[in-house]
């Protein structure tokens, strides 16, 4: 059994803090070299079976350093598939997304028509799509692997804010499913679609707080450094203070991601709620961030744009915070 | 570490004590604060009999030697049982029984220690008007003479926020013997009867009502040399294990408690007929939210200072964060009650869920002002923490 | 034509800033002889006819000083005397009102019922309603007296958290309304009730924007004076950056005090607006001011918690923030 | 003080120019930073033509010698109509001009003054990498020295955020020439050549995708000591002749412009169907407030110019209103907006209300940030307004 910290280490190595958003195909191959896309995947299926703490680890780790590498889009798509009683080729396909092959799946709500087998519609905020052999397609009662090589898929990049992550819109004409790559049906489908849920909430989570908690560190390293009126910013209360109240807004989001994680029983709405808490912390501190830099965070030699604008974006994948605390708020009344 | 098996065991130890001994209706019985006094007083010595009064004193004591895991799991079956929160014990059972571990003589251990169990009630006489967040700047005097063949220690001086020194039967005392060198230098600790000649308490008349903390006046009160703990000039480190006694216990059980309150907002939600209201329901979601994360930073110091692994500033930010959220839930509760919440409600003592939002908003004031306000958290954090620098101590202007 | 600052001047000697909360009757006695019951009556009527500056002029100094009587409430009413066209002794009820007869009226949405001329229900948050002679009714369509001494009207104190004001419900049992005491009907009602909830509005904002002022002083002054650490709290950038805050909201706030105060086209959702920016201005002041204050401001010793109670009812009374900039936004939308 | 019926007048006269005159569509036909600048040149010739670009000049001047009641009206109308702001010209005619006027020699005056009204474009050279806040403490270094018979001043040194310096003519240039006593002892106020040899303009990168300012490398750079404006080592009061030239009708003109701007969030609110949602309606009714409170301080800003009241502090109030609504008016619209506003949007130049809302929240950041940040304000507050007393200006840790 790895240990958590030992795995960290190892992460910070491969992606040292001072490399910030390091180039996507590179940082694909490392992941894979390092066996992260195994880490999730049960042992019974040839993965290592970590499970969500060493997932969380690694997007909070991702999150510091601003990748613009899928790894955790690649992992909720592969634990649909390991979750599959249905798909053809089912221990092919754990292999193959073991060692590189990336399935991609939509970040925003769909708005697609299901006919029969019949598929039309957009899936509009789709990571990496330009890498991704598959997308995969979450509906009522169906998931199923949809090739983006297909000639009813047309895939168009909708250029972003946030350089650090690409996007796409995913449109299907028409295209009929290939009943090989169906991954579940009915409620089957149903469960799976909740876990994976799940999943992409919790690791917006952790790339948010990862974010954060490397935007304060940066901000704090900028005062103890930069010096006005004849000594260092850092010294002045104002912002010591500011910086105190970000520090503990993050580590108190921090401790309830790992109590989320560690929590076999938390739901998803629970799952959305520390996601909405996690990124509006993230956002408040790339505020903070790019005020207490002055003049410098405004220009593109400066990475705090870099921290804003990804933080804008984590906090609307998969929902943003008014949808997501509605639901908690509703589950709350009824609790 | 304890295993789970055992802490179960114990869970369902306390829960069946409880189930029997539990008090029921304290709220409605307390309707004057010496009413309060009493009741908590009955239920203290309750706890004793059944041993959960003091699992963290160590194992020779009856109910003591408990590990942290199982003062949590005590902890947690208490707030469960919504008992009352132990606050007329608090500084005898932390603050006193601490100070006497760690810094007292084997005398003074023997002679105070068994009194707190049979209900000695113990004030603390830190802070003073002019000593505050600057606790080291008190000028409390205290002159050694000899007095009627004694060597006595004559305290002069004034004294303030000492909790519920109305009812106390002693007082951890910090006295200045010297004005010399660093302002902590001079710092003497002592024990005084709060019997003694020349101690004057006045309760503080508080904004909602309650009288939780006192004045005290010190008039040439004689406290007996003995009764000094650590040496002349060396109180300051004795008051720091007086301070740091415990944090995590009370802010994650306060937390949980916080929980337990969102059912509270359920009802103003329910009875404003705002169960479909959307803003609404985000914000009731949200500060649930920030209470579940008030409960995950208290749980994880806790388990932090079980592994060992505190470091400096971690208190400051659990109760910073505590602190923070609990303002902010009573502010919503407050919003969602409108004007009724304006009417004056009868005082319900030490409850930081009384059923009327403005008290519980002015009782957020003590955890955002005392223990420690929140501005010098934001100090410790910054400071310690963060490393920014400390405040300056000399300025030129 | 009496100059503003000529008011302010006066108003600031009759009720100086170093006496808060002065006993009510006293207070109201002076301000009848200061013939401040006057200022608002029009000339024609044996008024001073000086308009909504001058009473917002008062009403910001008599929030300043935490001012215990009714200033504001008796001269809402009396305006409404002053527009009827009905009012049989209208000359009478203006003399008697202009030298300190009192006529209250409610604060908060009324629960009461109406059969012809018959009135069953109650009126609540009524202030001062011991010293007045008669309740303003202001229903849909009629606007009436009722005498405070009627058999069918029992009038019933609640104790509030704010000790410097007093609210009464005044509830009615199938009260029989006076012909000689109705003060108007249909649309003339309509628009005179309009009329009161303009000055409603306007005067809690006022006496939140001048209690927030001195709030502020107040603490600024304590900040000053109250050393820690070898120095005053005053010279601590994080303390002086709230304050900064503070004061920065608060002009803000009173110069769209002034700028509706002077606007006849301003509407009811304006002024409702604007009352709501003032409370909460008024509000988060007190907030600040108790904890800048320290253990002090729990004390009642210290004057900050009158300050702190006197903002929250501000905030009630009326209609709260949510309510008011709820039609502040419907109306910026359909505009 | 005017008398409202000629303000009328002129508010008419403004009006009907304005109606035959006014640039449209210009925003899409600015696709790029050159196109921008050729649009901002040809609209201020046009100004100048009908009498609006200077209101503020004294009288001799065409345009010149309006009251600021009169400047307030045309600005009014300049906003009303949604022309284009002059920013490409701003540095001209308010910070170069007020130095001139106020303090330039009759020489300068005949020189300068001219030239602005055919478009030269002045630019600021004030700011360095590590005087921004603390100006007074910066670094670029001017020697006298005769240089092929002429006496000049060798300039050396960085500048940073000089506003639009790439198509500046002339700069308005601060330089060190002596290193001792106070800092802003040694300042000395230049007027500079953009083409002189050793200039060296590099526009900034923004993060929005803009170039609004630029770096300024000066390398042995001559400029003629007649182009010294006031005495050597006297250019500090110059330069604050030069920042207080103008703030009150920028803002009102930006206050102004974000109430228009509220129909964009109308708008958003209508396509998200939640015209009924009692929370987005409040918060819309709320930050449409405070815009009020915005556009209320701003006019009382200039009418206490106008009587001549205007206190130390005021004008930070002002600027620290706008900042903080301006910030939160396209926080809101960003969370209305949803993840359509992450998709990257192309670059309006020099406008606020861009159409998306993430560029409008990063603009925001020019005006909580630049021209005296937040920070910096809320000290000028504190310290002058409230008198809690200055910043230490030597500190012993």
């Amino acid at each position: 059994m790895i240990e958590l910290s030992e795995l960290q280490d190892a992460a910070q190595k491969a992606f040292p803090a001072d490399t910030l958003a390091p180039a996507r195909d590179a940082s694909w191959q490392l992941i894979a070299e390092m066996g992260w896309l195994m880490i999730d995947l049960p042992e019974d299926l040839g993965g290592l079976g970590l499970g969500r703490d060493a997932t969380t680890m690694l997007h909070v780790e991702m999150g510091r350093v601003l990748s613009r590498a899928p790894l955790a889009t690649a992992l909720i798509t592969q634990r649909a598939l390991a979750l599959s009683e249905t798909l053809a080729d089912k221990a092919g396909w754990l292999e193959r997304t073991s060692t590189g092959t990336f399935v991609t799946i939509n970040y925003d709500r769909r708005r697609i028509t299901l006919d029969g087998r019949t598929v039309s519609g957009t899936l509009p905020a789709v990571p990496d799509a330009d890498m991704a052999s598959h997308v995969l397609l979450c509906t009522d009662g169906l998931i199923a692997l949809v090739p983006l090589d297909a000639a009813s898929v047309t895939v168009r990049e909708r250029p972003l804010w946030d350089e650090t992550r690409r996007l796409f819109d995913v449109t299907l004409a028409d295209h009929a499913i290939d009943p090989a790559l169906v991954v579940a049906e009915g409620a089957a489908a149903d469960a799976i679609a909740a876990t994976l849920r799940e999943d992409m909430l919790l690791g917006i989570a952790a790339d948010a707080i990862g974010g954060a908690a490397a935007a304060l560190d940066a901000t704090v390293d900028y005062l103890k450094t930069r010096r006005q009126f004849d000594r260092p910013l850092a010294l002045f209360q104002a912002l010591k203070h500011r910086c105190a109240d970000l520090k503990t807004r993050i580590v108190a989001a921090d401790a309830l991601l790992w109590a989320r994680a560690a929590d076999p029983a938390a739901t998803s709405v629970q799952f959305g709620a520390l996601k909405a808490l996690a990124c509006e912390v993230f956002r408040f501190t790339t505020q903070e961030m790019i005020q207490l830099h002055g003049g410098i965070g405004l220009t593109e030699e400066h990475s705090a744009h870099l921290f804003m604008k990804r933080a804008m974006l984590d906090f609307w994948l998969a929902g943003g915070a008014d949808v997501l605390n509605e639901a908690a708020g509703r589950a709350a009344l009824a609790a | 570490m304890d295993d789970t098996a055992s802490l179960e065991t114990l869970r369902a130890d306390v829960r069946a004590w409880l189930a029997a001994n539990a008090p029921h209706g304290w709220r409605e019985a307390e309707q004057t604060h010496a009413e309060f006094a009493a009741s908590q007083k009955a239920w203290f010595l309750k706890l004793v009999e059944g041993g959960f009064a003091i699992p963290h004193w160590p194992a020779e004591w009856p109910g003591g030697g408990r590990s942290l895991a199982e003062q949590k799991v005590i902890y947690e079956e208490l707030a469960r049982a919504d008992t009352p929160r132990l606050l007329l014990s608090f500084v005898s059972t932390y603050h006193a029984a601490s100070t006497f571990f760690e810094c007292a003589t084997p005398e003074q251990k023997a002679h105070y220690l068994p009194r707190i169990l049979q209900g000695e009630i113990w004030c603390q006489g830190f802070s003073e008007p002019n000593a505050g967040s600057d606790l080291a700047a008190l000028k409390t005097r205290a002159v050694r003479e000899v007095r009627d063949g004694r060597e006595v220690y004559v305290v002069s001086g004034q004294k303030i926020w000492s909790t519920m020194a109305q009812y106390a039967d002693q007082c951890l005392l910090l006295v200045r013997t010297s004005s010399e060198g660093a302002k902590q230098a001079g710092i003497t600790f002592l024990l005084m009867d709060m019997k003694s000649k020349g101690v004057d308490v006045r309760p503080i008349n508080q904004i909602q009502g309650d009288q939780e903390y006192c004045e005290m006046f010190l008039d040439e009160v004689e406290v007996p040399v003995e009764n000094r703990v650590g040496e002349e000039g060396k109180g300051w480190a004795v008051a720091q294990a007086t301070l740091s006694s415990e944090r995590g216990l009370t802010l994650m059980e306060l937390a949980y408690r916080m929980r337990g309150a969102g059912g509270r907002i359920a009802e103003l939600i329910r009875k404003a007929g705002k169960e479909n209201d959307p803003g609404t329901l985000a914000e009731f979601g949200a500060i649930m939210t920030r209470v579940e994360s008030a409960c995950a930073i208290a749980d994880r110091f806790i388990e932090n200072r079980l592994k060992g692994e505190e470091r400096v500033g971690d208190a400051s930010i659990v109760k910073l964060t505590y602190s923070r959220v609990l303002q902010d839930f009573a502010l919503l509760g407050l919003r969602l009650g409108g004007l009724d919440e304006q009417v004056r409600a009868p005082i319900v003592f030490g409850d930081l869920n009384t059923g009327n939002w403005m008290a519980d908003y002015m009782n957020s004031y003590a955890w955002t002002i005392a223990g420690g306000s929140d501005e010098v958290q934001r100090n410790i954090i910054a400071e310690r923490m963060l490393e920014m620098g400390r405040e300056p101590k000399n300025w030129v202007l």
